[in-house]
């Protein structure tokens, strides 16, 4: 089942969950639920809608405290890490909903990505332009983003991330609502960022077609737990992942 | 049945739709592609009653309804699930499902419907008391489906109602899509996922930039050159 | 023990008009998030409605004093019906939904309706003659028999509103409304409608509340505004819009003011009171029945 | 020619203390028209006419200080004809002593009083005037009283009032069960009523409570049972009482209230509180008759000083002889505040009998019968 | 952008010929009044400070008393030299503020409304049961020294000046940026590495510190301070002086002040109808203009750029 996991970049693992749990009251959303993502890979989280998929980006983000388990990044554990903590690591996530300043310019969105940093003006602004032009926002800095078109607002909340310049980019489906041709250039961006500038990126995506093509390994999460694991191939071939989440196809 | 005659929008001056004019018939599946910012949401909006129309008209089975409101939309059968899928996020599940049938004369079919619903959305069976708010993205989308078609609509707007669903569920949709038509409820869709909606689609038309360039019937729009391209790339 | 009932029953009779009273506060807070700071307002003109109607009707109309309560009581509760109308379709009706704008609206709203009470009647206190005279003995508690009508009608008022809310149509669009009025008409749900039957059912439960207390306090043109400030306390403590809520705060602010008053002294009882609140606040920044957003 | 010189008053004219506000004016009103009536004030061959000009101190110190400013500086006021509340007061008061403008005020607190502040005069009796002789009183009414709970506002008078009251009924041989506060305010009477029937003292003395809340209070108490000697030493209106407490205000003693429609009343005050009841809707008081008197004393010394100036005049106001509401008056004071400030007065003790205030007893200061012996 | 200078170069002229004024006035009541706008204006701008953020903090009333009674206190009771007690002022609101937000800033919307009002009258009560500084009766004879005292009012005006200065330089800085970024969506900043709350504390502790020292210079304007004056309704008012100036600007919290103290002392005098003519201004403003006065001004000048949803 889990043959092929030689990826192109196969590096050194820099985030490890063992054994997370997160409960909500009575439910369970991620429970035993133990994975690593290595340096310089492209890793696919899927699974059915409620299998957990954002709460562990909200784990492993310090959004939210796990019930069990522990996380290390880049070697430290960092289980119950704030937020602050986890980004100054290197790892920076986006949001499923909710992913920008809706009412700020586009401008504005990306500088309160390099805040963290202490820089002169200029240079932030530098930083903005060349994160602006790699998401294709170049031409937008000034508009109010909550009035952008979807797919470029889903480029903005990349670009924001980006701008905190992550080692580790977790982005939470960040295709939805793009069209065909969109779909391509995204993907090609993460293909860039992988490449030149060694960033390691876990996708949580449900367009299928583009996991399979962008990613070298994917994981697959049905009821909190490990489903799958393994190429896309083996993944997409895989009876209980059909049974659980691709369906008998239409 | 309804019919929308060179529809004008604009936000704040600037246009968003321009002499738009399409037609959806009866019992029909039409659906509405083009890319991002092209206008389709805009659209959906000015036939639900959200948006007032600089000039333009539709008609509701031969009726201006100009001017309506959303709420008196509803009440003339038209069910819009928006973008972003607005539920009442401190609401239960079981509650923001019945809000859907709030405008609904026939009070008695309301547990029958209720149970159709759940029927599709097993997901959501499992979280009636849950608050809107603490429901995964598919979920939630799923809540606004489900909504729709608590009022038991004449007509139902769909607004890439596909959104963060995972394949199986997106079947589900399409099965659901097909069913109501089949009942008798004309669809009007738009779908990131062209694919699905030039397959589902009886009619097909193409916005760009808040015009329509090109109408036809799904197949033949699936087959046109311009089309693959743009939207059917991946 | 016959202590303890008497602070039980002190519990209940001040809670009765608490609650009655955050409860149209919270219904309006709820619908419309209008912190409504002239809901004071209408409890005041209620209750002064009925201290100058029962005199007009006892004396002019020569009715008996219940007939003349009842007939005030009506009058009192149309007249503060058509206040809330008018306040609602000049004023809150465009700031529906902006916190702050339409607490100064309500601000400046309670100045003027202050300002004309003083105007119309003077300062001085105002009162009506107990309808029901009398005490009543209940498990070694005194209380008057006024008082007594006052929590079982409250009591009734609040169980009534609770059905409204929870069972209804009309409640289930109130509850839409509240939390987003676009969506809510999405749903077919007539939205400036409805908050308007929102904000009349809090202004009616105002002056219910009004009616209920002038036979029991003296009324002035400011009687309203001392509940306000509680009222607050009370819906935030049992969570913003939630009815169940107002009536546990109520009754839980009440129980601190009647025990405290009785071990302490009231105005130990105020301060903890406060404490109390931002301690709450703090372990449940929700309340006691709110959710987190 | 006419000169009109303006009075100023400082009150609260809006929220709860607002009847005080709104008396005063009006009683300050009729004093005004009266002088003028009489032809004014007429001092080193000119005649002025008076006119009042009221600002409302909304109870808070802020206010008072800004009332002043505007007073002072705006309006150009150097006669302040009343002014009610212990912190507003306190801040005029800083003001008016620096720019020599005189200051009337009804403040029960002793600090606004001594010879730094030779501006400032107290146009109505104080504890230090009423405690005395009303406690000894109370207590020669009911000889076997031994113990008493005192309630008292959290507020500036009520914290001047408590130690004085406490001392006193101490001197008295009475017990002080407990000293409550409660916040102005409160609208729920049960707790502390509960509290206090079941102490069971054989006297509630409510202090500087108002009216309102003393009735709440009151009324809670004979629910409870509770029957003994009721004491409202800031007791000013009957009306207000009985509209709150009805038949459990039966019995009360009131230290600071009159009847002026009583056959004890002066004919100026039959006809005052007439068209006050007309005018207001309510009798007036020993507060809001005060302003009346002040502008009485002010025209007096106006004429004894044949001048106009505030130097002048706080230099003979102590020793001025003028008709007061009450009768010929005059200040004194001096052995209890270093300096004669205080406007002398009857101490009227009544009680509530029937629903109405009945004068019990009227004692006039020594110093006053001292005067009147002259 | 030549236009935000500009209005910036027009406000220092004001704050400049405002000082002289005062300096040169001949009749005490005019410096005055420009205080007493000055001190609204500051409390109102603080308010709109906190609501970057989105937060309407009741407290801004209480840390206003803070500063008051801490210049007061250190003034009467210990005698301590007028620079210090007034530089005290600040640094004590800024640093109970910190606690008081540290504390509190968890929670959010009408849950802190409610908290921070509920902390005011705390520290009100307090006041009235302490008989060390006066109990209810408040403070009395804070006076500038002798050398100072007829230039005090040039000297409040200089300082309030410069606060407010202080206060549109920070909004104008990143900080403000950051500020508005958590009133958006504090998800955001959070998830790029920003510490939210201590932004939040940071955000309350600027607004409490301007405030604070308001405070220390109203004790020796005023001269008298009492528990009553730092109630909750401060901050109402100021809320208000926020909503009838506009509070889409900077500008607005100063402009609304400036009309409603002026407002308040014009009518000064009518007794009931103060109230119902106050009520009646703060309504008109609020429906005929609902962005407040800047707003109007804007939207005569057509640049009014209405924000979508
Ligand atoms: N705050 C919360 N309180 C209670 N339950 C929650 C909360 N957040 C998530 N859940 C529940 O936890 C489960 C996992 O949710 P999660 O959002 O992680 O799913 P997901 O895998 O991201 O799904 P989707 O693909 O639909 O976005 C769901 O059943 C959801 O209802
Ligand atoms: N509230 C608004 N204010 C200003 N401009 C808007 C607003 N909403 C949409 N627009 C603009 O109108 C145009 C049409 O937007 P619309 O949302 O209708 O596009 P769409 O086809 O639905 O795109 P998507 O596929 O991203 O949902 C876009 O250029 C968009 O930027
Ligand atoms: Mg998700
Ligand atoms: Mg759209």
């Amino acid at each position: 089942m889990n043959a092929a996991t030689s990826t192109p970049a196969g590096g050194d693992v820099i985030l490890r969950a063992e054994h997370l749990e997160r409960r909500f009251g009575g439910l369970t959303a991620v429970s035993d639920f133990t994975f690593e993502l290595r340096q310089g890979e492209i890793l696919g989280l899927i699974g059915p809608n409620g299998a957990g998929k954002s709460t562990t980006f909200n784990l492993i983000s310090g959004f939210l405290r796990p019930s069990g388990g522990r996380l290390f990044l880049k070697g430290r554990d960092v289980t119950g890490a704030s937020t602050k903590t986890i980004s100054r690591l290197g790892l920076v996530r986006t949001f499923q909903h909710h992913s920008l300043l809706s009412e700020m310019s586009v401008v504005d969105n990306i500088l309160i990505g390099t805040f963290h940093q202490r820089l002169a003006h200029e240079k932030r602004m530098e930083k903005v332009r060349e994160v602006a032009s790699m998401t294709g926002l170049a031409d937008h800095l000034q508009i109010i983003a909550g009035n952008l078109p979807h797919g470029l607002q889903r480029m903005l909340s990349i670009a924001i991330a980006l701008a905190a310049e992550p080692q580790i980019l977790c982005l939470d489906e960040p295709l939805t609502g793009l069209q065909g041709a969109e779909v391509g250039a995204a993907l090609e961006l993460f293909e860039k960022l992988r490449t030149t500038h060694g960033l390691t990126i876990l996708l949580v995506e449900h367009n299928v077609r583009a996991v399979m093509r962008a990613c070298d390994r994917v994981i697959v999460l049905n009821y909190g737990r490990l489903l799958a694991e393994g190429s896309p191939e083996a993944v997409s071939r895989d009876e209980a992942v059909i049974e659980a989440y691709l369906g008998r196809g239409r | 049945m309804l019919s929308v005659d060179g529809l004008c929008v604009s936000y704040h001056g600037v246009p968003a739709l321009l002499d738009v004019s399409l037609e959806i018939e009866r019992g029909a599946i039409t659906t509405i592609v083009g890319s991002n910012g092209a206008g389709k949401t805009t659209l959906m909006k000015a036939i639900a009653g959200l948006l007032v129309p600089d000039r333009g008209s539709v008609h509701l089975f031969g009726q201006d309804v100009g001017g309506r409101t959303p709420a008196e939309m509803v009440q003339a059968g038209v069910t819009l699930v928006p973008e972003g899928r607005r539920l009442f996020g401190q609401m239960s599940v079981r509650d923001n499902l019945m809000t859907g049938a709030y405008s609904r004369d026939d009070r008695s079919a309301i547990p029958a419907d209720f149970e159709t619903v759940l029927g599709h959305f097993p997901a959501l069976r499992d979280r009636l008391n849950a608050p809107a708010s603490d429901l995964s993205g598919g979920q939630q989308q799923m809540l606004a489906v489900g909504r729709a078609l608590m009022a038991s609509p004449r007509l139902v707007l769909l607004d890439e109602p596909t959104i963060g669903l995972a394949p199986a569920v997106v079947n589900t949709i399409c099965d659901i899509i097909e069913t109501i038509s089949r009942n008798g409820v004309e669809v009007l869709l738009v779908e990131q996922n062209a694919h699905i909606a030039l397959e589902l689609a009886t009619r097909a038309y193409v916005i760009e930039n808040g015009r329509i360039v090109l109408s036809g019937s799904g197949k033949e729009l699936k087959h046109n050159d311009q089309v693959r391209e743009a939207y059917l790339g991946l | 023990m016959e202590l303890f009932v008497q602070l039980l029953a002190n519990t209940l009779q001040i809670g009765a008009v608490y609650v009655l009273f955050a409860l149209g506060l919270t219904l309006i807070f709820g619908v419309m998030k209008i912190v409504n700071f002239a809901h004071g307002a209408f409890f005041t003109a209620a209750a002064l409605i009925v201290t100058s109607m029962v005199p007009f009707a006892t004396v002019e109309l020569g009715v008996p004093l219940w007939a003349g309560y009842l007939l005030a009581a009506f009058a009192a509760i149309a007249v503060v019906l058509s206040i809330g109308a008018l306040v609602y379709s000049i004023g809150f009706q465009h700031v529906l939904k902006d916190l702050n704008g339409s607490f100064i609206l309500s601000i400046g709203l309670l100045l003027i309706l202050n300002g004309a009470y003083l105007a119309i009647y003077g300062g001085a206190p105002r009162s009506v003659p107990q309808v029901l005279p009398g005490t009543v003995n209940v498990f070694g508690a005194t209380l008057t028999a006024q008082r007594l009508a006052l929590v079982i009608v409250a009591a009734v008022v609040t169980g009534g509103l609770y059905l409204l809310i929870e069972r209804t149509r009309l409640g289930l669009a109130l509850r839409a409304v509240a939390m987003d009025q676009e969506a809510a008409m999405l749903q077919g749900i007539p939205y400036r409608r409805v908050a308007l039957y929102g904000f009349l059912i809090g202004a009616a439960l105002a002056a219910c509340a009004g009616v209920l207390m002038a036979p029991i306090n003296a009324v002035t043109p400011v009687s309203g505004d001392e509940f306000l400030i509680k009222a607050f306390i009370i819906i935030i403590i049992g969570g913003l819009g939630s009815v169940t809520g107002a009536i546990t705060g109520g009754l839980f602010i009440a129980m601190v003011e009647s025990v405290g008053g009785y071990f302490f002294d009231p105005s130990t009882a105020t301060l903890a009171m406060f404490i109390l609140v931002i301690g709450f606040l703090l372990v449940r920044p929700q309340g006691i029945l709110g959710n987190v957003e | 020619a006419q000169e009109t010189l303006k009075l100023g008053i400082s009150a609260p004219m809006s929220g709860s203390a607002a009847t005080w506000g709104l008396g005063m004016e009006w009683a300050a009103e009729q004093a005004v028209e009266h002088v003028n009536e009489d032809g004014g004030v007429t001092v080193d061959g000119k005649t002025y006419n008076f006119e009042v000009v009221t600002y409302d101190n909304k109870y808070s110190a802020t206010e008072g200080a800004r009332n002043a400013q505007t007073m002072l500086n705006r309006d150009g006021v150097k006669f302040i004809a009343g002014s009610i509340g212990t912190a507003p007061v306190r801040a005029m008061q800083a003001l008016t002593e620096r720019n020599g403008v005189i200051l009337f005020n009804t403040a029960w607190g002793k600090s606004v009083k001594g010879p730094q502040f030779p501006y400032t005069f107290t146009q109505m009796n104080t504890p230090f005037e009423i405690l005395e002789p009303f406690y000894s009183f109370i207590k020669e009414q009911h000889p076997d009283l031994e113990t008493a709970v005192l309630v008292s506002p959290n507020d500036a008078t009520g914290q001047e009032l408590e130690p004085v009251a406490v001392e006193t009924w101490k001197s008295l041989g009475v017990e002080m069960l407990a000293s409550d506060w409660y916040e102005r305010g409160t609208t729920e009477f049960q707790p502390i009523a509960t509290k206090i029937a079941s102490l069971d003292p054989g006297l509630v003395d409510f202090s500087a409570a108002p009216p309102t809340d003393v009735g709440s209070i009151l009324k809670e108490l004979d629910v409870l049972g509770w029957e003994g000697v009721k004491v409202m030493t800031a007791g000013t209106s009957v009306e207000a009482l009985m509209a709150v407490a009805g038949d459990a205000a039966e019995g009360a003693y009131l230290g600071a209230s009159a009847d002026f429609s009583s056959d004890s009343a002066t004919e100026v005050q039959k006809k005052l509180n007439a068209g006050a009841r007309e005018a207001l809707g309510e009798p007036l008081n020993g507060i809001t008759i005060s302003s009346y008197d002040a502008i009485l004393a002010l025209r007096a010394a106006m004429q004894e000083a044949d001048s106009v100036d505030p130097e002048k005049i706080k230099d003979v106001l102590p020793s001025v002889r003028f008709d007061s509401s009450y009768g010929p008056s005059g200040f004194g004071g001096a052995d209890v505040y270093d300096y004669p400030q205080q406007m002398l007065i009857p101490v009227i003790v009544t009680q509530v009998v029937d629903g109405k205030a009945v004068e019990l007893t009227r004692s006039n200061p020594a110093e006053l019968e001292a005067l009147s012996n002259d | 952008m030549w236009n935000k200078s500009f209005g910036v170069w027009v406000c220092v002229a004001l704050a400049i010929s405002s000082v002289l004024f005062a300096l040169l006035a001949t009749n005490g009541y005019y410096a005055s009044l420009l205080v007493w706008i000055l001190t609204n204006a500051v409390l109102a701008s603080a308010l709109r400070f906190v609501l970057q953020i989105g937060e309407l903090n009741i407290a801004t009333a209480a840390f206003f008393g803070i500063g008051a009674y801490t210049t007061a206190t250190t003034a009467v009771l210990l005698g301590w030299p007028f620079w210090l007690t007034l530089l005290l002022a600040p640094l004590m609101a800024a640093v109970l503020s910190a606690l008081f937000g540290w504390v509190t800033l968890r929670t959010k919307g009408p849950y802190f409304l409610l908290v921070s009002f509920a902390v005011t009258e705390v520290i009100r009560l307090i006041y009235t049961q302490t008989n060390v500084i006066g109990g209810n009766s408040g403070l009395v004879g804070m006076f500038p020294p002798m050398a100072i005292d007829a230039y005090y009012p040039a000297l409040a005006i200089a300082l309030l000046a410069a606060t407010l200065f202080a206060l549109y330089g920070f909004e104008r800085s990143d900080l403000g940026r950051l500020f508005k970024a958590i009133e958006n969506n504090d998800a955001i900043p959070r998830s790029v590495g920003l510490n939210v709350v201590f932004l939040k504390v940071l955000c309350v502790v600027i607004a409490s510190a301007a405030v604070g020292l308001a405070g220390g210079i109203h004790a020796y304007a005023n001269t008298v301070i009492a528990p009553s004056d730092f109630a909750y309704f401060v901050a109402v008012l100021a809320l208000a002086y926020v909503k009838i100036g506009g509070e889409g600007h900077p500008f607005g919290p100063i402009l609304g002040a400036a009309v409603l103290t002026l407002v308040g002392q014009w009518v000064a005098g009518i007794s009931a109808w103060e109230n119902i003519f106050y009520g009646a201004v703060i309504v008109m403003t609020l429906r005929v203009f609902p962005g407040g006065l800047v707003g109007l001004a804007e939207r005569a000048r057509g640049l009014v750029t209405r924000s979508a949803r």
